[in-house]
């Protein structure tokens, strides 16, 4: 077996954009996780975010924007013993993508989604996302925001998700933990990322998340589904983070019969 | 000699039950059998019908009229005895009496008489049918067993029964309508899309993703029942875009994947396919045609998406379109798909309709045990393995992540490991690359079939015109007329060399199923085709023999 | 000016199909609610449901399956004085559709939308749909449905929605209501009309539904968000009906300055 | 006589400002400017650039070599150094001293001694060229004061210093570049995007609905910006299919409505395209090209969805596609692509790419007053109005909803009043009604353009390519050369008879940034069209007139 080799040395992003610090964190994570990178397919579509997988050691599918989560449910089910990663940005999953991010909170598939969310369209220079702030003024959005912001934390809980977080790129540490516990979640994982696009978003940057990010208490019980709901839709001066809404449930692959010989892909044509 | 039995009656009143029934039962008897249905969008009334064509040869399409009309209600008698021949017989369910050329027959009666629920009318009618074409019980009565068998011994009996009241209440006419000679039963009945299914099964497809769509939906549900048979995965996506992005996916990651679709959804799936030809993914998907545009006629059929599924997504990217006219071929070509996708790499589309869809004949049986597919897979890639080397047939070697080096897909243009790459040399070289399997899909060039022999007038065609071309040819043919099929099975990419050389100074008509002749027209875009003249409909039914002929000999 | 000309004397349902009976209320909750008929565009998509348009005297839009919320969208913004409703399954609106039922909510456009839903693909004959109960056996899910079911109003309440409520063709007197009330909501509003296909949902009869629906008790405060989302995630022995949330803010077309002038299709070409 | 500046540097170090700010303030001296820019699909770093071509008459591509090259740094200096004339003079940011033929020049620097930021090196960089063209400061100040007039007197002021701060780096060379001769300033400076956006707005487009798509974000962003002044409501939606749908329903209801994307996006609106053709809604969409497949190049150039345009959406039915080569085509195209639309009661697409988007010239201004289209809606729609009534040119009277009787829609084949449908008469009566508008659009068929006249060679092009093919005739002309270009703005549907008079007898080649000679081979399909060469590219630039007349002379 070869070792790894991909792996660009350099990246597109701008000087002190959260990608960074996301894909530094990243990289520590799955090494803390115990992730063998020969396994891992980091899935992704199109935006700044999702120029990650290009960044690091990985296998990767970086498909079309906004459907990271089929691809990426297809890969799971053909090959069920890969880890699949996703990373997307907050127009690719919750905007273009947002259909299949509802229907794959409801299959519980073993895929984790780590969503870049800096709260606006960056690869394609400062429209408003699906979670701008009312108010932003953009060039498309002249007279601001006038829709309010999806909640992806919410939509997740209430549609069936299992694990359902949210980190900030201004918190290294809290979000390599969360990473890790999302790695070993065993259903869907749902970990949304909070940090700035220091080019075109110029009301969400570092400071503006750092004074707003508060850590869950040591006592939250992230099993309460009331709880969860009420801290997911809290947004404002302060902003929760930390893994918001756990349970369990059977995966969509434990309950695929097709799966039981082992995974497709591996074993297609050994006997039957 | 052939004898063609039509039944007709709104939707919920068994009118596919019947003839299904007749068809196998026919079958049993050792007749050829040809059957076709139409049917309307809806779930309960309107007019729906199912023909069963009888023959002492193989036959090849349906007929536009008819021997014998079941009539399950007033409103589809109306609409369907015109089509009935002079001398024809009419059943109509309901009223006794021997009006005006119609036979009343009180067929839910006699079910209830027969110990039977009032559905079993269908059973009753099945019985009268064989009566007046003069066959044995038998055939029908086995046929009943097996269908009903499930349902337990008492139902069997029950429509047993039944099909013998129907029998009673024709008694004075048993006979009355000429039929072929029942014969050594053979084959199996099959239709377009079990064929089409099996042909996806056999080839080894392990991951299948669709959303229902009519007339696509019959072999996503075919194989969701045979899914623990062939070990298939089968996930209804939450939509189209879902269903093809999956496919992707799964086949990235080395599992051979389907997704089957009509027009609308097809639409839907053009920037996935683009995503497939750009990452080299064998992608395979079934468009099956309805009419269009938009939403259309759902339950009809036509051929009006060959241009589309040649153009569709944007950039410009190799691909197959394979358009079966029969079911073996339903069945061959449905497999070439996944090893055409798989040996090159790249996205193929079976092109179906509904009419292709739910025809039936019986045929010799399909060769079931046909082995799956190669995947063409590098098991052990070397180091510095490059998923996509330039190479000279522009097929490069394919490793699946988990083997050992890392697997990089991208949908933006990208460098020899996959990473994307704004080097506009290494743009050129990838687009040649992709562009060069172009050379190879024509090597492989499936020559159309020509039936019987070459001949100075032509009846171009391609996909489920197959079996009218032929019908038609033959009738022409008896009547002394130098003419052939050219039918294509492979409608893109076209080898221009060969297609030109077969059609160079012949008079060729193009019959297609759609308003723009468009086969015809990729033909002379190619270069491979001059002039031609056209046989075209757009009205939502297939072609018939009888018609095309009728159609040529003006 | 004339008199509307269009009906449609026939339907195309099932006899004992729920739609009829939604049909009827629909025509009764216009009178009620005095809308005039000529001003009401019915919007659909494709599906059992989706036929009703054609069925009652109305400007009709039946576009795409799927897609009835953008082309309801379009029309609101093309001419605000319009009544806009939608006739829609469950299929059309939470599967194909999901993406933009997700974002109108967010909108909050002056759109009513209702949805019937029979927790099964109808027209395409009994597939299970997103609120199909889990377990359900069909031709395609032949191991019964894994994926946990969608929850419309849950979804509507966690994603900014200002009117949420639930009805049922079996209930015909509160589906009157309901959709009256709806109709005068100004704001986007959901009403999920539960309703039996008797031909493919052997699960979901008229007596399953007739025995579990409940309406909210008379003290039921909507305005109460964390009630109505508890009120939402209900789903079981009892079905809670009515109206489950309801709030004020402004509507899409309210903030758009382009507006201001009446609307965009009758003042065309009218001066500046 | 011409001179080409090249300004590069990474995304993020104003290569854009200068190219602009160099281009407005070049044409302010009284010179031909043609501009184009190259960039990557990034925000920051990465080797972007803007070339700034002046001549003393008008300029119709661009360049491939330069004779002054700005750059921003080392990076992007390697990659352009080659394209440099032999004398040519390169300014680098940075080091002073005079290597190797580059003059090293510390601009951020001179801008910060100036009272600047470092970012107004930018403006130093302008002041450095103008004074080696020998062209005076002034415009290049009124422009600078002109842009920066928000943001404040010192601002404009310490640009003005800092300008004046790079004359001053190359006073030794003042003039040493050979320029052409400043005249009296004319016209303005537009790009393709403002001519596509101005003539939407003035069109009267009412309605627009996007999903933001490199290279047509910029139409939809100028039509937000412009929204207040013209009465548009604009709209981002949540995805492509969603901006179709939307405009589909804004049109039904009686509002001009757009819709602005690429390819990808595109694909996605295929099904909504169709329904447009269906419920026969004038919906307009503007499709900016660039390479692909999927992701492909995005802020690249190409020309490779016409095929795609053409057939998009299942289903048959009539479009129009207009393809404009240049400022006054795309004002003008794009509001004709509204007029038709309305006529013809169908779809019609604008097809542009990144390079006509990007591209600057001082040209006559556009006719902003022009008049908004007329709708045709019937004003007061008697009893008994019908939508689709059948009609000898296959368009119906159009009513909208509210003005007095229903109107009813369907995607389903339908009746003559909108309703669904199973009478397959009836379908046939209106497809042959909706595919009967196709003639009528055939008559209004835009002839290509002929520059200069007739000719024994032909360069055959449409869309972007006009302005090389033109500047490539103009000099093979100029050699003796008997050869024309055919410039097609309408390339769908085509006038068969009068293309076929126009090209026979003529040496074609075509010439396309396409792999596969898209518009050649609808000729050729359409049958307007024989033999013909072809010059392609794919590498994700456009042509440039010199490329062409070389590869002619080949
Ligand atoms: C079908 C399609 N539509 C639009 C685009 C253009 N596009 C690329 S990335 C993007 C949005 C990026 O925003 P987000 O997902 O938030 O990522 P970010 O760049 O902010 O990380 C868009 C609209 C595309 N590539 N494909
Ligand atoms: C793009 C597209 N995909 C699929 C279909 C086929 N189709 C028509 S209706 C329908 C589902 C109907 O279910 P629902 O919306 O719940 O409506 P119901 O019939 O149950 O009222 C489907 C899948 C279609 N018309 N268009
Ligand atoms: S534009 Fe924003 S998101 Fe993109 S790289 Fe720059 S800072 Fe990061
Ligand atoms: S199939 Fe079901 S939803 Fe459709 S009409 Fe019949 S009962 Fe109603
Ligand atoms: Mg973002
Ligand atoms: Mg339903």
């Amino acid at each position: 077996m070869t070792e790894p080799v991909a792996r660009l040395k350099e990246h597109a992003w701008c000087p002190g954009c959260g990608n960074i610090m996301i894909l530094k964190t990243l990289d520590k994570a799955l090494a803390e996780a115990g992730v063998d990178r020969r396994k891992l397919v980091l899935v992704s579509g199109i935006g700044q975010a999702a120029k990650l997988p290009h960044y690091t050691d990985a296998n990767v599918f970086n498909g079309l924007h906004g459907r990271a989560l089929p691809a990426a449910t297809g890969i799971k089910l053909a090959n069920h013993e890969l880890e699949v990663v996703i990373a997307s940005g907050d127009g690719d999953m919750y905007g273009e993508g947002g259909n299949h991010f509802l229907h794959a909170v409801r299959r519980n598939i073993g895929i984790k989604c780590f969503v870049h969310d800096n709260q606006i369209y960056g690869l394609t220079k400062g429209q408003a996302s699906p979670t701008s702030d009312p108010g932003m003024v953009t060039k498309v959005q002249t007279h601001g925001v006038v829709s309010s912001p999806v909640n992806p934390l919410a939509l997740a809980i209430v549609e069936g998700a299992t694990f359902v977080a949210r980190s900030s790129a201004v918190v290294p540490e809290h979000l390599q933990r969360t990473m890790v516990a999302a790695l070993k979640h065993r259903g869907f994982a749902l970990l949304d990322i909070l940090h700035p696009c220091v080019t075109f978003n110029r009301v969400n940057t570092w400071p503006w998340y750092k004074e707003r990010v508060r850590e869950l208490p040591a006592d939250y019980d992230p099993t309460d589904r009331t709880l969860a709901l009420e801290t997911a839709m809290k947004w404002g001066k302060e902003i929760p983070i930390g893994i918001v809404y756990r349970s369990e449930r059977k995966t969509f692959e434990e309950q695929q019969p097709a799966l039981a010989r082992g995974p497709l892909a591996t074993t297609y044509g050994k006997g039957a | 000699m052939d004898t063609n039995i039509r039944v007709c009656g709104g939707a919920g009143q068994g009118v596919q039950t019947t003839g299904e029934l007749l068809a196998h039962a026919l079958a049993a008897c050792g007749v050829h059998v040809f059957s076709t249905q139409s049917y309307m969008s809806r779930v309960r009334g309107g007019v729906n019908s199912y023909d069963v064509r009888i023959g002492d040869g193989e036959l090849f399409s349906a007929r536009t009229d008819c021997d014998i009309l079941v009539a399950f209600n007033r409103e589809s008698l109306a609409d369907c005895r015109g089509a009935v021949v002079p001398g024809g017989t009419v059943i109509l369910e309901g009223e006794g009496g021997h009006d005006d050329g119609v036979l009343g027959l009180r067929l839910a009666e006699a079910a209830r008489a027969a110990g039977g629920t009032p559905l079993m009318a269908n059973s009753v009618a099945a019985g009268a049918v064989f009566a007046l074409l003069g066959y044995g019980g038998k055939p029908l009565h086995d046929v009943l067993g097996h269908l009903f068998a499930k349902k337990g011994a008492e139902v069997v009996r029950a429509n047993v029964a039944s099909a013998e009241k129907g029998r009673e209440l024709v008694a004075d006419r048993v006979g009355s309508v000429p039929a072929p000679k029942p014969a050594r039963p053979f084959g199996v009945v099959l239709s377009g899309t079990e064929a089409v299914a099996l042909g996806a099964a056999t080839a080894g497809v392990k991951v299948v993703s669709s959303y229902p769509m009519t007339p696509a939906t019959g072999v996503f549900t075919w194989l969701a029942g045979a899914a623990d048979r062939y070990g298939i995965l089968v996930e209804q996506a939450e939509d189209e875009i879902a269903a093809i992005n999956l496919i992707c996916g799964a086949t990235y990651a080395g599992a051979p994947a389907m997704t089957t679709t009509s027009g609308g959804g097809f639409a839907l799936m053009a920037e996935g396919l683009s995503l497939a030809g750009m990452c080299e993914l064998p992608a395979v998907v079934l468009l099956a045609q309805r009419p269009a545009p938009a939403t259309g006629l759902p339950t009809r059929t036509g051929q009006e998406d060959l241009n589309f599924a040649v153009h569709a997504g944007h950039g410009e990217f190799v691909r197959a379109v394979y358009a079966p006219g029969t079911l073996r071929q339903a069945f061959d070509l449905t497999r070439r798909a996944f090893e055409t996708a798989h040996r090159w790499q790249t996205p193929v589309i079976v092109l179906t309709d509904q009419y292709l869809a739910d025809l039936q004949k019986n045929v010799a049986p399909l060769p079931e045990a046909a082995a799956p597919i190669d995947r063409c897979i590098l098991e052990n890639p070397p180091a510095g393995y490059r998923r996509y080397e330039v190479t000279k047939n522009g097929v490069s070697p394919r490793a699946i992540p988990g083997s050992g080096p890392f697997v990089v897909v991208d949908s933006d243009e990208h460098t020899e490991d996959g990473h994307l790459t704004e080097d506009l040399d290494a743009r050129v070289r990838q687009q040649e690359k992709r562009m060069r399997k172009c050379r190879g899909l024509l090597d492989e060039f499936l020559m159309p079939e020509v039936h019987p022999e070459p001949a100075a007038e032509v009846l171009l065609c391609w996909g489920s015109s197959h079996g009218p071309c032929r019908e038609a040819v033959d009738l022409l043919r008896a009547e002394g007329r130098d003419i052939c099929m050219v039918h294509f099975g492979q409608v893109w990419p076209i080898n221009v060399r060969l297609v030109k050389a077969l059609l160079a100074g012949r008079k060729v008509t193009a019959v297609e199923g759609n308003f723009t002749a468009q086969l015809a027209g990729v033909l002379k875009g190619a270069g491979a085709l001059g002039r031609f003249k056209t046989i075209l409909r757009y009205d939502g039914l297939p072609f018939t023999g009888g018609e095309i002929a009728r159609k040529v000999r003006k």
